[in-house]
């Protein structure tokens, strides 16, 4: 097999899972429409003082839009899984690495950019900060493809699985941990007027690893899940 | 089927004390065939006898407990496999939301494309040509089996893998399985496919590789000769039918 | 080299380890409850009361033993990973979930006794100490591999997955610590060392050492034990296992009736 | 006697702690015992059933 068919595989790829989110976009508003009520929760939890949203909103934006992936996370293989697609796909002569990483970015494409599009929305709901705001779209833009990444490698270890849905979120969130720490102390940084550049390199490191390590390891994964 | 031709070509399959087991419990072998190029072999045996993880372990899918698998005479590896190899599963591997041409489109990308075949006349050879545009979903169990087999046909690769390609046709769709098969064999192509012998491949010269549900006594290891997994106990020799057995003087 | 991956083969497969462990795990009891017990006197008797904390400092004897052992379960148990999905070895798989229960115990015993030492010392049960944090994520890690090993049917399969979960938390662990450390000092919380910075005394220091061994001998001996079952299940159908299931009587423990068998 | 017993204070939460870490070590090691008898009787079963069913067959 030749470098070209292997790019004409992946675009093949890129395009069948377009055209396919395409066919069912109403179910891509479904993160959005999650996020804003998570978000809307924590007024009506904690009182509508401004003072005290302005506080969290960054926080609060971080955790929704990390729970919104969450849930879009489990599309990213079970359609494929259950039509028997991902067999195809690990039978092809390409790299499955290759092919897997094609899969998450197009599924971060349609799932994560436009949550990373609604941030700004979300944080005038919590009364965000004017210069918190550049901060968090740019740590959003860094934390969310890490997410996926490390997401798919749990995703692909529990696509056997008829209920997997609360085992992916035990076996995810702790994973996320730091990315969520990085993410949000970033944004908690730049509220409080102290220097932010240092969590966003750390993300920004993290993200060029995870590019190069997650797709062969979601790779290994699924083969481990598909025996 | 004479040994003569046997020695002068290595088979295109070969499997040597292929078992694979699930829990420690076996799930089908050890079993000794050989597949040559233009042969078409029916994996024939009874409900949960393992045919289909059969086909699987052969695919690359699953990995064998025991015994090893050869390609051209090359012991397997995955690589080595997917390019030379179609597999059609229970899981038909069709987007309902898609096309029967996108679906073969998609596939023609993925896996490359046989020479002098293209998605619109691999549609037409399964008989399919007016649902180039109806999303799949819309299709009928016996058309979307139809669309599969246009899939497995697209494939460049000499081995096909096919579980139950009979199911949900009609009388037409199995003659035209059996003149799909016999068109690959003659291309020197070769295919294993598995039915529960109802409506068997009749034309070229036919031969089956019985899988039966695993006699008991294998499963506690009692009554086997000593010396357990070493390649050489084939159940095809219990049933009287001969797959052929490389290494075996005839 | 010879000699060496003999002693690893031989030691790999399952009837002679099976036999190793049956003549080991007793001695790795004994041993630390002999150990564990002398270490107790030492801690609780001998050891004088710490001029700041008073009496109450007498819960490092227990606590830091098993923050170490909820490490080092985690590192043994990410290692064996390793092996079992480079190699395949079958040992290593079982080696790896036996010893993901035990971690979880003693992490589990970390975080209560952290708590209940906490509470005297700083006047709360749970403070978002970066240690205490890191400790939690590290529970959730265990329980994420017990569940997925767990919910997955085929017992081979079920290990390698697991596996490979710990193996991909053992690359996270050390980034939580740090993200955990530099979250901390940003919010400058209610951070209060339990061990400051003086020096400990060596009547203080002995027990704990000789805790810890205990621990690590326990553990072992748990191990053993759960990889023997372990061995057994994904072996059921091998001659060694048949004939000790045959030895075995209905509702008997296995080990009265294992030993008329040798 | 009881001032060793009181901890200075401390004893609730001393010895609290040391019976969380005695009652916890103390099921995870007996929780191998039972997970042998329960492996140990499905074997059993699993052999018989395979027995019953070799029987009838040469």
């Amino acid at each position: 097999m030749t470098a070209g068919s292997t790019l004409i595989a992946c675009r093949a790829l890129v395009r069948r899972d377009l055209t396919l989110v395409w066919r069912r976009r109403g179910d891509a508003l479904n993160p959005i429409l999650f996020a804003l009520i998570v978000v809307a929760l924590f007024p009506l939890a904690l009182g509508p003082e401004p003072e005290v949203l302005r506080r969290i909103a960054a926080g609060v934006i971080f955790v929704a839009l990390l729970l919104a992936g969450l849930l879009a996370l489990d599309t990213l293989f079970r359609s494929d899984y259950e039509d028997g697609s991902l067999e195809q796909l690990v039978l092809s002569p390409h790299p499955l690495a290759l092919l897997l990483a094609c899969k998450i970015a197009v599924h971060w494409f349609t799932t994560a950019l436009p949550l990373i599009v609604a941030a700004p929305l979300l944080g005038e709901l919590l009364h965000l900060a004017d210069p918190v705001r550049p901060v968090l779209l740019a740590a959003l833009l860094l934390a969310t493809p890490l997410l996926s990444l490390i997401g798919a490698i749990c995703v692909a270890l529990t696509v056997g699985m008829h209920r997997s849905g609360m085992l992916l979120a035990l076996l995810v969130l702790p994973l996320y941990v730091p990315v969520l720490i990085f993410g949000a102390g970033a944004c908690n940084a730049a509220g409080n007027a102290l220097p932010y550049a240092a969590p966003l390199l750390w993300l920004g490191a993290a993200l060029v690893v995870a590019l190069v390590v997650a797709p062969l390891a979601c790779a290994a994964a699924l083969r481990i899940s598909l025996s | 089927m004479s040994p003569l031709t046997e020695i002068s070509r290595p088979p295109l399959l070969e499997a040597r004390g292929l078992a694979f087991a699930r829990n420690d419990e076996p799930v089908f072998g050890p079993l000794d065939f050989v597949l040559h190029t233009g042969e078409v072999v029916l994996i024939e045996g009874d409900n949960g006898s393992g045919k289909t993880t059969l086909l699987r372990v052969l695919s690359g899918l699953l990995t064998p407990t025991e015994g090893e698998i050869r390609l051209h005479g090359a012991p397997l590896t995955l690589d080595l496999l997917s390019p030379q190899v179609a597999l059609l599963s229970h899981a038909n591997g069709l987007k309902p939301e898609l096309t029967a041409l996108e679906n073969l489109r998609f596939a023609a990308g993925l896996h490359g494309l046989r020479h002098g075949i293209s998605p619109p006349t691999a549609l037409a050879g399964v008989g399919m040509d007016g649902y180039a545009d109806v999303p799949t979903r819309r299709l009928s169990a016996g058309q979307k089996k139809r669309v599969a087999l246009a899939r497995v046909l697209l494939a460049p690769v000499a081995l096909w893998l096919l579980d139950e390609p009979y199911a949900n046709l009609d009388p037409e769709g199995i003659g035209l399985v059996n003149r799909l098969l016999e068109n690959h064999a003659h291309r020197g192509g070769a295919a294993l496919i598995t039915s529960h012998g109802a409506y068997a491949y009749t034309s070229g010269t036919p031969r089956s590789i019985p899988l039966h549900a695993r006699p008991a006594r294998d499963l506690t290891g009692e009554g086997r000769p000593r010396g357990d997994g070493l390649p050489g106990h084939s159940l095809g020799d219990d049933a009287g039918l001969s797959p052929a057995r490389p290494g075996t003087p005839p | 080299m010879n000699v060496l991956t003999y002693w690893f083969h031989k030691l790999g497969s399952p009837p002679v380890f099976d036999r190793l462990a049956r003549v080991l795990a007793p001695w790795c009891y004994g041993l630390a409850l002999v150990l564990g017990a002398i270490a107790l006197y030492g801690g609780l008797a001998l050891a004088p009361a710490d001029y700041q904390q008073g009496d109450a400092y007498r819960i490092i004897f227990i606590h830091v033993p098993a923050a170490w052992m909820s490490l080092f379960a985690y590192i043994f148990m990410a290692v064996n990973a390793f092996i079992a999905l480079v190699w395949r070895i079958k040992l290593s798989e079982v080696l790896a979930m036996a010893s993901a229960p035990t971690g979880a115990a003693f992490t589990f015993i970390t975080l209560v006794t952290g708590s209940l030492w906490g509470k005297p010392m700083w006047g709360t049960w749970w403070t978002w100490d970066a240690r205490l944090t890191s400790e939690l994520v590290l529970l959730f890690l265990y329980l994420g591999v017990i569940g997925l090993y767990h919910a997955i049917e085929d017992r081979r399969q079920a290990a390698r997955a697991a596996g490979f979960l710990a193996l991909v938390g053992v690359v996270n662990l050390p980034i939580v610590h740090f993200s955990v450390n530099w979250w901390n000092t940003l919010h400058q919380g209610s951070t209060v060392r339990l061990l400051g910075p003086s020096k400990i005394d060596a009547a203080m220091l002995w027990p704990l050492l000789l805790m810890a061994l205990a621990t690590h001998l326990w553990f072992f001996g748990t191990l053993l034990a759960r990889t023997r079952n372990g061995l057994l299940e994904i072996d059921g159908g091998k001659d060694w296992a048949r004939s000790i299931v045959l030895a075995s009587q209905p509702g008997a423990a296995g080990a009265a009736t294992e030993r008329s068998h040798v | 006697m009881s001032d060793f017993l009181a901890m200075g204070g401390y004893g609730t939460y001393v010895w609290s702690s040391y019976a969380v870490f005695f009652i916890v070590l103390a099921i995870d090691a007996l929780a191998p015992r039972a997970q042998r008898r329960r492996v140990l009787a499905e074997l059993r079963g699993r052999l018989l059933r395979r027995r019953s069913r070799t029987l009838p067959t040469p």
